[in-house]
């Protein structure tokens, strides 16, 4: 394992660190836990956003806290779900008097970790309102079952949601707009490698040369199969294919993320825009707006994922807004 | 036999620590067992966990079972993090309200607060038995414990029943499709592959039995 | 090999039309050319940026193309500096009247066919000027030599030269300001890991577990020298030295880039960073401002450079000043 | 031994082509030379350079030797990029220049023409005999035709000669610290490999000269 860490005790909070050392004007940690606020927190009036999940996804979560996105971003462990105290805490110190929204990825650790806080939290009088983001449609979505993971869909719930926050909506409100994103928003992911848990030492899965992990999650986990190594062209195509097979998005105006799992290069990543572009243009539909980065990653995993969110007027007004944070600009 | 014979804080305890150190030697091949369904992380956060609770040393050695039984729970809700922390974590703390505040507990005592954490486990994380997850592996301890209680068995032969069952439990999930947990999201794929919450259970469970068969120390 | 892409001699032209197609609104491909320009250029009564050089590096140089930044970005094949034409090309679509400068890095093959493009120009009476990066202090620095290589410093270049024209600057004042850039700014860069280039299909060089490169450069070459794998810290602390000893930061406001190579998670680069300012403030150097990314990359290599930038009034007024490109943001 | 054979334009682009075929079929060996010593694409860009002249086959391959050596500088400064672009480019476009517009070369004038383009990349380059570049190539391989020359030899003599210079030059290359180009910014390190741009100067005149030693064609 080739890192460029310390010890892997503490990567969490000397990545944590390192933000705030690059922001400083912007952002603070809270004092003894990993959670990074906006350095203005609470914002008086406005409901509070607070994200997190396992670490290893950066930007994601903390990268997001700023105008516009989230007020509080909470650090698990590598890859594990925080625990309730350190979201209770980001709770607590960005509730400005409107209660606060918790963005959670439908992960098992995640949901309950997180409505234990929102349960403490209500316990001292915050209203906490809670929505638990499900975007990857690798994942067959069933009653019976975790159902479907919450990946990089989630990062347009923060826009959205921080967008309609920011112009003042109520918490339900706020909450209504996350929920008409969750609704709408669908994301595919695939592997050309795998990537390495600090504290496990070895990659989570392995490859040949010629092999690819299709319909992977943000954890470094496998695929829900393998593939052969394709041309970028056929590779999104089939994940198009499965996206939008899941919803109709004909004729409509939709957003497009290409996220990179971290460890992609951005010339790839322009390589797979294009044919998404381009097969998007053959099913009519219309790309309102392009991301194309490492948004919501996996450690060194090399891939990426395509999301798209089906838009209307009220989303593509908050989709437009400005936000102001570390990995997500817009003005 | 000794069908009297009961557990007091200060044996607790040291099943408590014991659970530590098997967790730490074992961490490694949970975290393993967590590849290639799930994040490899089970082992570093059960582990983390343990090392918290292992720090409290001072505050909980001393107290009656539903007293250290509670400080388990809440240390590891706030260190292992992931679905396993909230999952032991109210194991932990339904075991400790089903102890209450005796000073000790007998063989049924235990058995009841071994009911009592799986049902909220159950609750918490809405998983059956079979959907390839923890509650497999306490599902049929709890059964076996019951019955090794009713056949008149004493606490060590009690948690021996238990760890065996817990461990063939375990096994069991092997060829599962996982339906909860992170596992589920590899649908057959996660066939094929030995749950690393139902073996973190048994090993759990095994520790209790070990000290259980010993000698009560002083 | 893995990457994501379709056939080698194609990635090039299909990176840059992902480009344009993730940003309609901003951008534009000159026909037949790799040459990516705002699409509002030529931008009447501005001075000309353009820059340029192998693929691979993105989101430089195209990613820098827009307000406050480079009117183009030329794109060669990759780790191969482009051909004059192009080049020329570039320099007739942004020329708005006040002449264009040229921003090239050091490497022999740059210099030559930027300045071979830049006298086509002049013959056709565009005024031209330009002006040569070589930050990178694990060089040897000599008259005998084609002297050090250009590296992250240049997208400081381009920020402030862009600054300066888009403010009206003349072109002697935009050529002033890159060069008060290039007289303050250092980088050097390390590698955990190999790249490898699409068409020769196998990694530049070849590192075992517990090896790194030091003293690299941006085009998958080996370092200066093969080290051992070591912690974050003292392997920031070891490119600090070398920076800080080529010229006194102390007590200087700096702008610190912390800059992905390609293939590096974010969370790492925060690592760094921290360890970087930590060392800084130790050193009594006061980091103004600090960017943490991949701005400057080699495909998918993992490893990170440094870059400091010593500060007067004068740069800092021209790095405040907005920029709104793909890959730079502030405003 | 012919010393008043010449070089015509048919002949120089079957020169031209084996070249193209040399390049196409060592490309692979070159880049993997520039690998260790630099960014690995010296074989990658010539052969795309080399193709792109085929393609001129049409325009190119009737016309005087003057001509053809221009329209294969231009064509190679405005498709190989890097270094070697803009240095066989102004090789080619000396040479093209000593060339002039006869219909034909003998050896003195394609010696000439070899002077100039040496003396052209210098200039470009700034790099001197020993700093490990394609300057290694070809100063010994001018300085081998014109003492051939010198001693009566003709055109595939003096080509002969030249050849297995430029060969002898690039493999001395090999322990030489590089100065100029890419290699330079390893330093030491650049030791111990042969330099890749005097590899292919050596196979561009190996080209030349097969076609020379062989019958006319036609
Ligand atoms: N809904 C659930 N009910 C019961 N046990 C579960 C459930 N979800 C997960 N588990 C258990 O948790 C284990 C995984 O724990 P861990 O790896 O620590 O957390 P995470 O899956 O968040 O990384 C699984 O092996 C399984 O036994
Ligand atoms: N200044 C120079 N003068 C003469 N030849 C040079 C000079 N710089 C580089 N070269 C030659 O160019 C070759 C490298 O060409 P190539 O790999 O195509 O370009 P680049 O170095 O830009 O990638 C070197 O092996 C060397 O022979
Ligand atoms: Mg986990
Ligand atoms: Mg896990
Ligand atoms: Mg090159
Ligand atoms: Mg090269």
């Amino acid at each position: 394992m080739k890192k460029l860490i310390n010890a892997v005790e503490d990567i969490v909070p000397e990545m944590l660190e390192g933000l705030v050392r690059a922001h400083p004007d912007r952002l603070r940690k809270l004092e003894g836990h990993n959670v990074i606020v906006r350095k203005d927190a609470p914002v008086k009036g406005k409901v509070g956003l607070v994200s997190g999940g396992g670490s290893g996804h950066e930007p994601a979560h903390a990268g997001y806290v700023g105008p516009g996105m989230l007020d509080a971003g909470v650090a698990g462990e590598v890859f594990t779900s925080p625990t309730p105290d350190p979201v209770f805490e980001a709770v607590k110190a960005v509730d400005g008097g409107r209660g606060v929204l918790l963005v959670i990825k439908n992960y098992t650790g995640d949901v309950m970790n997180f409505q234990l806080a929102g349960e403490m939290a209500a316990a001292e009088g915050i209203e906490v309102a809670s929505v638990v983001v499900n975007d990857d449609v690798a994942v067959q979505d069933s009653l019976y079952t975790t159902g479907r993971r919450g990946v990089a869909g989630t990062v347009f719930v923060h826009k959205i949601a921080g967008a309609r926050a920011a112009a003042g909506g109520s918490l339900q409100e706020v909450k209504q707009a996350a929920e008409h994103v969750i609704a709408n928003v669908r994301s595919m992911g695939m592997a050309l490698s795998p990537c390495t848990v600090p504290a496990a030492g070895k990659p989570g899965f392995e490859l040949g040369e010629d092999e690819i992990e299709i319909g992977i999650g943000i954890h470094g986990e496998p695929g829900v199969q393998k593939g052969k190594l394709m041309p970028a062209d056929a590779i999104v195509d089939m994940m198009l294919d499965r996206i939008l097979a899941d919803i109709d998005y004909t004729g409509r105006e939709t957003a497009l993320m290409v996220n990179g799992m971290g460890a992609t290069p951005l010339m790839e990543l322009y390589v797979t825009t294009r044919a998404a572009h381009r097969r998007l243009d053959r099913e009519g539909v219309r790309v309102y707006r392009t991301y194309v980065g490492n948004y919501m990653t996996s450690l060194e995993m090399a891939g990426f994922s395509l999301t798209l969110l089906r838009l209307d007027d009220d989303l593509k007004k908050l989709l437009d807004a400005p936000a102001d944070t570390p990995a997500f600009k817009q003005s | 036999m000794d069908t009297a014979e009961r557990l007091d804080g200060a044996r607790l305890w040291r099943m408590v620590e014991r659970m530590a150190a098997r967790v730490a030697e074992r961490r490694a091949e949970l975290t393993e067992l967590d590849q290639p369904i799930g994040d490899g992380d089970h082992g570093i956060n059960l582990h983390r966990g343990f090392q918290a609770v292992l720090a409290k040393r001072e505050a909980l050695s001393g107290q009656a079972p539903g007293a250290i039984l509670k400080g388990v729970a809440m240390t590891l809700l706030s260190t292992v993090g992931g679905a396993s922390g909230p999952l032991y974590g109210t194991f932990f703390l339904r075991m400790a309200a089903a102890a209450g505040d005796a000073p000790s507990l007998d063989a049924a005592g235990l058995v009841r607060a071994f009911e009592a954490g799986l049902a909220g486990v159950k609750e918490r994380g809405k998983a059956e038995p079979g959907d390839k997850t923890m509650v497999d592996a306490w599902t049929p301890a709890v059964a076996a414990m019951r019955e090794r209680l009713a056949a008149g068995g004493g606490l060590a032969e009690v948690l021996a029943a238990g760890a065996a069952a817990a461990e063939a439990g375990a096994q069991a999930t092997r060829p599962m499709v996982a339906r909860r947990g992170r596992a589920s999201y590899l649908g057959e794929r996660s066939a094929g592959h030995q749950d690393p919450g139902a073996t973190s259970s048994a090993i759990i469970l095994r520790a209790m039995s070990e000290v259980a068969a010993e000698a009560p120390a002083s």
